[in-house]
This record gives C-alpha cells, structure tokens and sequence, in this order.
C-alpha cells in the first residue's frame, strides 16, 4: 500500500512537471492550449495502472483545486473548473484509467499496446468530455468544437508516441523494483 | 606542475547559491600533492569542490585549475560526490566504473576487463553485474571512488570519500592515497585521516571565509581547539 | 507555493472557505442559463467591483487573467460574425464572471484552509476507499516533488558533466527514470517510517 | 519496560534482500538503553535496523519490538535513514520536523511553534523556511536528526547519524544522546563515539552473522584487532 502512495504523489508530480513544458496556444483552438500534461496522463495510466494512474491524476487535480500554480503556464486556484478547458482537466481522471485498462488488456507488445492506449485515453476520451464542455462553457456550436479536436489531432498523435517510447524505455530495463 | 605552483585557485571569486552567498569575494591558492578541506557543516567545502570541478561557475572572479580559468571549459578532474546517490548514473557496478575509462577513449571490452580488476584490486572481486542501488550505502560509496579513481585524472576532488566506509576500506584507501601520484583536494570531517595521512596542507573554511591555509599541525589543532570551545559554550 | 495567494489579509480571508466554496458552486450553476446579456454583464460588474472593494493588489492580481483575452475574443467575433453580438457578449461575460469570482475565492483562502474545508467532500467518498488524510497528505508532497524532479535532472546531468566534461546527453533520460521511480519507493519507506498512517 | 528485557528481538529470523541472503536463522536479543551496532560495510547493519522498523520483514522467524512482532503492526520507532535523501519529504525544513509532530496528534499550529523552538535549540534558529534541498549534506542530516528525536518515540534507530556531521555537532548530540530517556539501536563506524558516549552494549555484525552483543570495552578492541589484521593481510 505504501508503494502505490509513493507512485501516485510521483506520478501526480510528473503531470505537474510537465505542466513546465511551455504551453502553445493556436488561435484556431479557441482558447484550448497544447499541453504535455495530457501525456503525463497517460504515461501514468500506462506505468502504473488504470487504478493508480486515475488516482495520480485525481490527486493532481485536487493540488490544482487548493491553489497550485501546477497547469501549464503557471495556473492554478479554482477559476480553471469554471473555464473553458474545465472539461478537459476533469477529463484527465478518466483518461489515466481507461489508458490503464486498454494497456492492461492488449496483448501486443508494450510499444504498440501504449501507443493504442494512449492515443485512446489522452486523446479521444479527452476530447469526449473536453468538447462538449467547451461548448457548453463558450456558447461555442458543437461544429465549431468539434473543429477544435480536429486541430488537437497532431499534438494526440505526437504525445501517444511519447508515451510509448517512454514505455517501451523502461520496459526494457529493471527500473529497481524490488 | 610542480608542487609548489597552485593546482586550484581562486581570485576574488563571489559564490551565490538561490540568493545565499556562500563565496564573497574569496582568494585563495591551494598547492601540494594532497590538500585537505575541513570546516562546519555548510562553511562551503562542497562549494569549493564544486568550484574547481567546474559544476559551478562564479558569479564574479576567476576559478583556475592547473592554470586555466574553468570558465574556459571544464577541467580534467575527478569528482567524487559526498552523497553516492548523485554520482551513480549506471543500473549496475560494472559499467559504472567501466564509464569513466571508456570515456578516456578506451574500447567498450578494454574497459570492462579493467573494471574487473579494479574491482577485484579493492575486495569487490565479482561484483561487476551487481546492481548498484541494491548495495549497502558504504559499498555504493567504495565503488563511486574506484569508479573515480579508475580514470586517472589530474586532480581529484573527493568530498568526504570515507564517510560511509568501514574501517578495513579507510586504511586501504589511506594507504592507496599517500600512493597517488595525482593532485587531491579532499573535504573531510575525519580530522584523524587528515592528520596522519601525509596531507600537505589543510585549508579551514569558515561560513565562507579561508580562515587558514596552512600544514595540518598547525591547523587542526587549532580547528579542534576552537569547535570544543564552540562546544562547550553552546552547552552552557 | 499558493498561486494568487493574497498575503494581505482582507475581510474576505474572515469568511469561512467552505462558505466562499459554496458561494462560488451556487453562482456558478445559477449563471449558466441566463441568456440576457445585461444581466450577465451586471454580474460581471459586480465580480470586478468585488476585486475593486478588496483593495489594489485584488484588483490587479485578477486582471493577470489576460491570457484569456484571446479566446474571449474569439468567441466575441464568433458571435458577432453570426450576427449576434448581444450573445457574444453574455457569453464574454459569463465565462469572465465565472473565472474572476473562482479567481477571488483562490485568492482570499489558504492551501490549509482549502484542504479543511473540502474534507467534508472527501469524507463522502470514504465508502469508495478514499482517505482524506492520505489525500491532503499526498497533495501536499506533489508539491515538493515537482521541484525534486528537476533537482533529481540537475543532479543526473552533473554527475554527468563531472564525469565527462561534456554537456548532457541524451543517455541521461533511462538513469533518470530510473531514479525518479526509485524516488517513489523512497517516499513511500520514508512515510512507512515516520509513522504516516497509523492513526487512522 | 525495564533495561534488561529485549527492546528488540531476532527469533530465528532469516532475510533476503533481493536473492542475496543478508540473515540465516539469525537470533539476537538487544537489550539495554543505548545499543551500538558495528560491523564492516555490507554486514547487515542497516538491515537490521530496517527490521526493527518493520520496513523489512523477515522471510522466516520473528523480530520483536517492546516485546511485540512486527508483522502485527508497524511498531512506534524512529528511523533515522543512513542516507537523508531517503528520508526527507517536505520543501521547507519547518514542514520536515513537524511532520512527526503531527502525525502524533499535534495540531497543526502547535507542531509549527515545537518544531521551530527544536530547531533553534539545535543552533538552527530561523530555518524552518529553508528549502530542504538547498541544505549541505550536512545540515541535511542535522535536520533529518532533528525531525527523528521531535518525535520522541519509545526506541530510536538511528543508521549512521554522524556520518556528515561536523565536530561541534557531533559534540552536542553525544551529550543529547547520553541525556535521553529512550532505547537506542545505533549503527555506526565512528568507534571512538561508541566507545565514550556511554553505551550500555555494541553488537558485531559479520557477513550477516552475530559475532559479538558485549559492553563496548571487550567488542571494540576486538573489532579494531580483527580489522587492522585484515588490512595487513590485504596490503601484503
Ligand atoms: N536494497 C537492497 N537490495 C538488495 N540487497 C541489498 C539492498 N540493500 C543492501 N543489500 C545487501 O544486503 C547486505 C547488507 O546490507 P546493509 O545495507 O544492511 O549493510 P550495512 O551493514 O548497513 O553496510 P554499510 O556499512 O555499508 O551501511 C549487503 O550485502 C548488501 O549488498
Ligand atoms: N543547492 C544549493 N542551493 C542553495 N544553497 C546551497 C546549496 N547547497 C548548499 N547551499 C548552501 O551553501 C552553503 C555552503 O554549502 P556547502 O554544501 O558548500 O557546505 P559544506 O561545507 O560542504 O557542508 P557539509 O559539511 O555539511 O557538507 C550552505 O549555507 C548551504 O546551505
Ligand atoms: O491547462 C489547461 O487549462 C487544460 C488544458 C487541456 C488541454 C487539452 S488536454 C487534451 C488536448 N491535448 C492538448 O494538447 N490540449 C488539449
Ligand atoms: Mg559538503
Ligand atoms: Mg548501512
């Protein structure tokens, strides 16, 4: 039990870490930033499971909730769950687990199986519960959000290589458990 | 280089670390085979280290190492780190003290035959494909210095080297040192080592100030005089 | 640490978090069906004027809110290009609204007081196995091991530059995984060893 | 419990770290107020300890604190890690000896108060805002120490505590250490503090063996004769 603590506060920390990369910000993404945190995300739900990875990202957003300055960019407090990304940052714990359970469940070898995954979790699940909340939030139509995800594709497709190469990394060697 | 020309030495160097300043305006020449560094916890003989490795730059002045200012590139030293944890690069014992040797430009095979040896040499005989982080913390400590040593730099730095050894591997190492035919500047809390190990001259560092730089008879005793009057003063 | 933390202590800092976090969720939910743009931008002058009343430093603290600027825009023009620039507006407005109040709240309340005053919401979700010790607990150290990462990188990259003489390279990325998971085996013994966790 | 019971146990126990078998069917009972353990590098000294903190528990046998197994729960000690980085969790010094404070029921506002008039009785006055990881190794440990006694638990396990302390610290905590009430396990190489800091017994740890659990005045002559031997054996 203490183990899986040890991992979620590291793994909560690595989504908070690459909330250091800069954030680019497109204007045809209406407001919507690309980010490596949704990587982190999923390199969570990938190392250390659909449980664990979820919790990771839970106890993130709870640090971001309380006034850390953890999203990209420096932001934090309350004011990013009413904004227009609210759907996307929510989004983060259901991307961790389903990321988590897909690897867990194909039988493909780690590189492809964590490409898979987390193309699935870090993209389309987040978009599934980012879009429409955008829409919502910004009176937006839901063409126009839906153009937006379409913008986002590229970045998805970029992060899930970088999960699996990370996977496959570490798969290869011994990372000292004991 | 002779012995008598510095192989370290700072010219009005300024040291901040985040907003402390840990060097202000300090010079200091440090000659001799084997040079000690003592002082208080946070006096700044890490800093020194540091320093003269060329993994700090400073903020105002000049560091030189054999002569040429660090700022000019690093220079060829070897550095042993006071906490093994952030020297280790390598999952296992093999190619962490192969590592420096190949970096020399010796052949991948080369350097693994000569790790072995060096291993053996120093009691470690067989340990080559042990994982480093699942040795006790003196004997990650002994193959961070054979992993040092190995290279054969001109100048080593060693930041507290025995402090987690046992005393069969002090008194080989202390033997091993007198042998050495390199610079070594040597931080170390272990006042007896340093006073019985043929150091040529102790530097005592005080919150950042040289307060000397002179033959460990002189300095030692004086350092030892001073901290037991610390002592009792803040007992009473 | 605290993002936007107001360290001048205002009347605002008085009123119990869990009131302000109330607050904040009830305007939240009773604003987002108001289609009328002047009402919205009534409750938008009244979120300004609050930061107004809170002092200078309020004020300014939420107009660093700028990076919002080009997406309000763009939903403006968007509007506006439909030929509804009365929508554009509210929904200009609203969004403002919602991000400035949540903004004020961040900023007159403390981490701790924060942590107090969500833990009712944790406990609700004991029957699904959260601690909410462990939580606040565990929210608390992501923050010092986002600094530690780093730390744990610099280290990596000196003992290399030490060891070589050359820049970093690339070959630094597996020793630092590596490290960065043994950290969390780390932390987990050293929290097993303070005693975390054996009072309830 | 009174002096000559056990404060800590070994009944049969057996333990392996990783396929390398640190104890076989090892029994040993420590009793006494303040308990040394010596012993060369990788002899077990710190898996003992791990043991009697029930961070390791035993493959085979039982190990007993205060006369209670480990496995039936985590028993009421302080553990003072061989190397700081392992130990410490919080940003600021402040945060790092409080934590103990609070984990035993301390608010939260109290605990901040205790854990700063600690410090300044240590001659750290004014730290508790200091970044943790911008302390030297040594102040590190200091404050790790620190953290540990805060607590006041009933046994302190303490892994080399002194190994990058400077003198005059060293100084105070051998008379903290002789003025306190608890049962302490220490490991240590430092032999002259094990020998004239009041230590009640010193056990040998030899590759994972108990070769000696004695009054300091027999164990470490024997230990230094057995070493100094070796190195002769090994020099030659
Ligand atoms: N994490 C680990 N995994 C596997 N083996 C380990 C681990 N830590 C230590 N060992 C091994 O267990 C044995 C005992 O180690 P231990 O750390 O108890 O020694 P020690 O007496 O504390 O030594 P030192 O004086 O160097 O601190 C050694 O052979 C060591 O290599
Ligand atoms: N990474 C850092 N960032 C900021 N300040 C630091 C850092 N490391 C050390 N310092 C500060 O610089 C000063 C000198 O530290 P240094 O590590 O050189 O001391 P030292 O003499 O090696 O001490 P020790 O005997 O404890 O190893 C201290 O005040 C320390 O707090
Ligand atoms: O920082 C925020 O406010 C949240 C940003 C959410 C960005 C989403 S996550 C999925 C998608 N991929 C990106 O790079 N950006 C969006
Ligand atoms: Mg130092
Ligand atoms: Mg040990």
């Amino acid at each position: 039990m203490f183990r899986e603590i040890g991992l979620i506060i590291l793994f909560a920390a690595i989504i908070a870490a690459l909330g250091l990369v800069p954030r680019i910000d497109f204007p045809f993404l209406g407001g919507v930033p690309i980010t490596a945190q949704s990587m982190g995300v999923t390199l969570a739900g990938v190392l250390i499971g659909a449980r664990n990875g979820a919790l990771a990202a839970a106890v993130f957003l709870v640090a971001v909730a309380f006034g850390m300055p953890l999203l990209a960019g420096g932001r934090g407090g309350l004011d990013v769950f009413t904004g227009p990304t609210a759907g996307f940052l929510i989004g983060f714990v259901p991307a961790a687990y389903i990321t988590g359970v897909l690897f867990g469940a194909l039988r493909w070898g780690v590189f492809l199986a964590a490409l898979f995954a987390a193309f699935i979790g870090g993209y389309v699940v987040l978009n599934m519960i980012g879009i429409p909340v955008l829409a919502w939030v910004t009176d937006k139509s839901m063409r126009e959000a839906v153009g937006v995800a379409a913008g986002l594709l590229p970045g998805g497709i970029i992060k899930a290589f970088g999960t699996a190469i990370i996977a496959y990394l570490l798969a290869g060697m011994n990372f000292g458990r004991n | 280089m002779d012995d008598q020309s510095p192989f370290v030495a700072l010219e009005g160097v300024t040291l901040r670390r985040s907003n402390r300043t840990v060097f202000q305006d300090v010079s200091l020449q440090i000659a001799g085979r084997r040079v000690g560094v003592i002082g208080n916890n946070g006096s700044g003989k890490s800093s020194l280290l540091r320093l003269a490795a060329g993994l700090l730059m400073p903020d105002a002045g000049v560091v030189r190492v054999m002569g040429r200012p660090t700022a000019e590139g690093r220079p060829e030293t070897g550095f042993l780190f006071q906490n093994p944890d952030h020297q280790i690069l390598f999952p296992t014992v093999g190619e962490e003290v192969a590592f420096g040797l190949i970096e020399k430009g010796m052949d991948h095979a080369a350097a693994g035959v000569r790790a072995r040896e060096l291993l053996a040499l120093h009691g470690c005989a067989g340990w080559e494909k042990r994982a480093v982080h699942e040795l006790s913390e003196g004997q990650k400590q002994l193959v961070c210095l054979i992993a040092v040593l190995a290279a054969e730099p001109d100048v080593l730095l060693l930041d507290e080297p025995f402090s987690s050894l046992d005393l069969p591997t002090r008194y080989d190492f202390k033997d091993r040192l007198a042998g050495i035919n390199q610079h070594i500047l040597m931080a170390s809390h272990d006042l007896d080592l340093l006073s019985d190990s043929g150091f040529d001259r102790v530097i005592w560092l005080d919150g950042g100030r040289v307060r000397a730089n002179a033959p460990p008879e002189s300095v030692i005793p004086a350092y030892r005089a001073t901290v037991t009057a610390a002592g009792k003063a803040r007992t009473a | 640490m605290i993002s936007g933390y107001l360290s001048r202590q205002t009347w605002l800092h008085r009123v119990p978090a869990g009131a302000k976090l109330l607050a904040l969720a009830a305007v939240s939910f009773a604003v987002l069906p108001v289609q009328d743009w002047r009402l919205l931008a009534g409750g938008l002058f009244l979120v300004v004027a609050l930061a107004g009343i809170l002092g200078t430093d309020a004020f300014r603290r939420v107009l660093l809110l700028r990076p919002l600027l080009p997406l309000l825009a763009v939903i403006f023009a968007l509007h506006a290009l439909a030929g509804d620039w009365q929508a554009g507006i509210g929904s200009v407005a609203r969004l403002l609204m919602m991000v400035m109040l949540a903004d004020i709240v961040s900023m007159t309340t403390t981490m701790q007081d924060m942590m107090r005053a969500l833990m009712p919401v944790l406990r609700l979700l004991r029957p699904f196995g959260v601690n909410p010790r462990k939580v606040s607990l565990a929210v608390s150290l992501v923050v010092r091991f986002v600094p530690l990462l780093a730390s744990n990188w610099e280290a990596r990259s000196e003992a290399w530059r030490a060891r070589t003489g050359r820049k970093q390279s690339w070959r630094l990325v597996a020793p630092f995984l590596a490290e960065t998971l043994r950290m969390a085996d780390q932390i987990a013994e050293s929290l097993d060893a303070r005693g975390f966790g054996r009072r309830g």
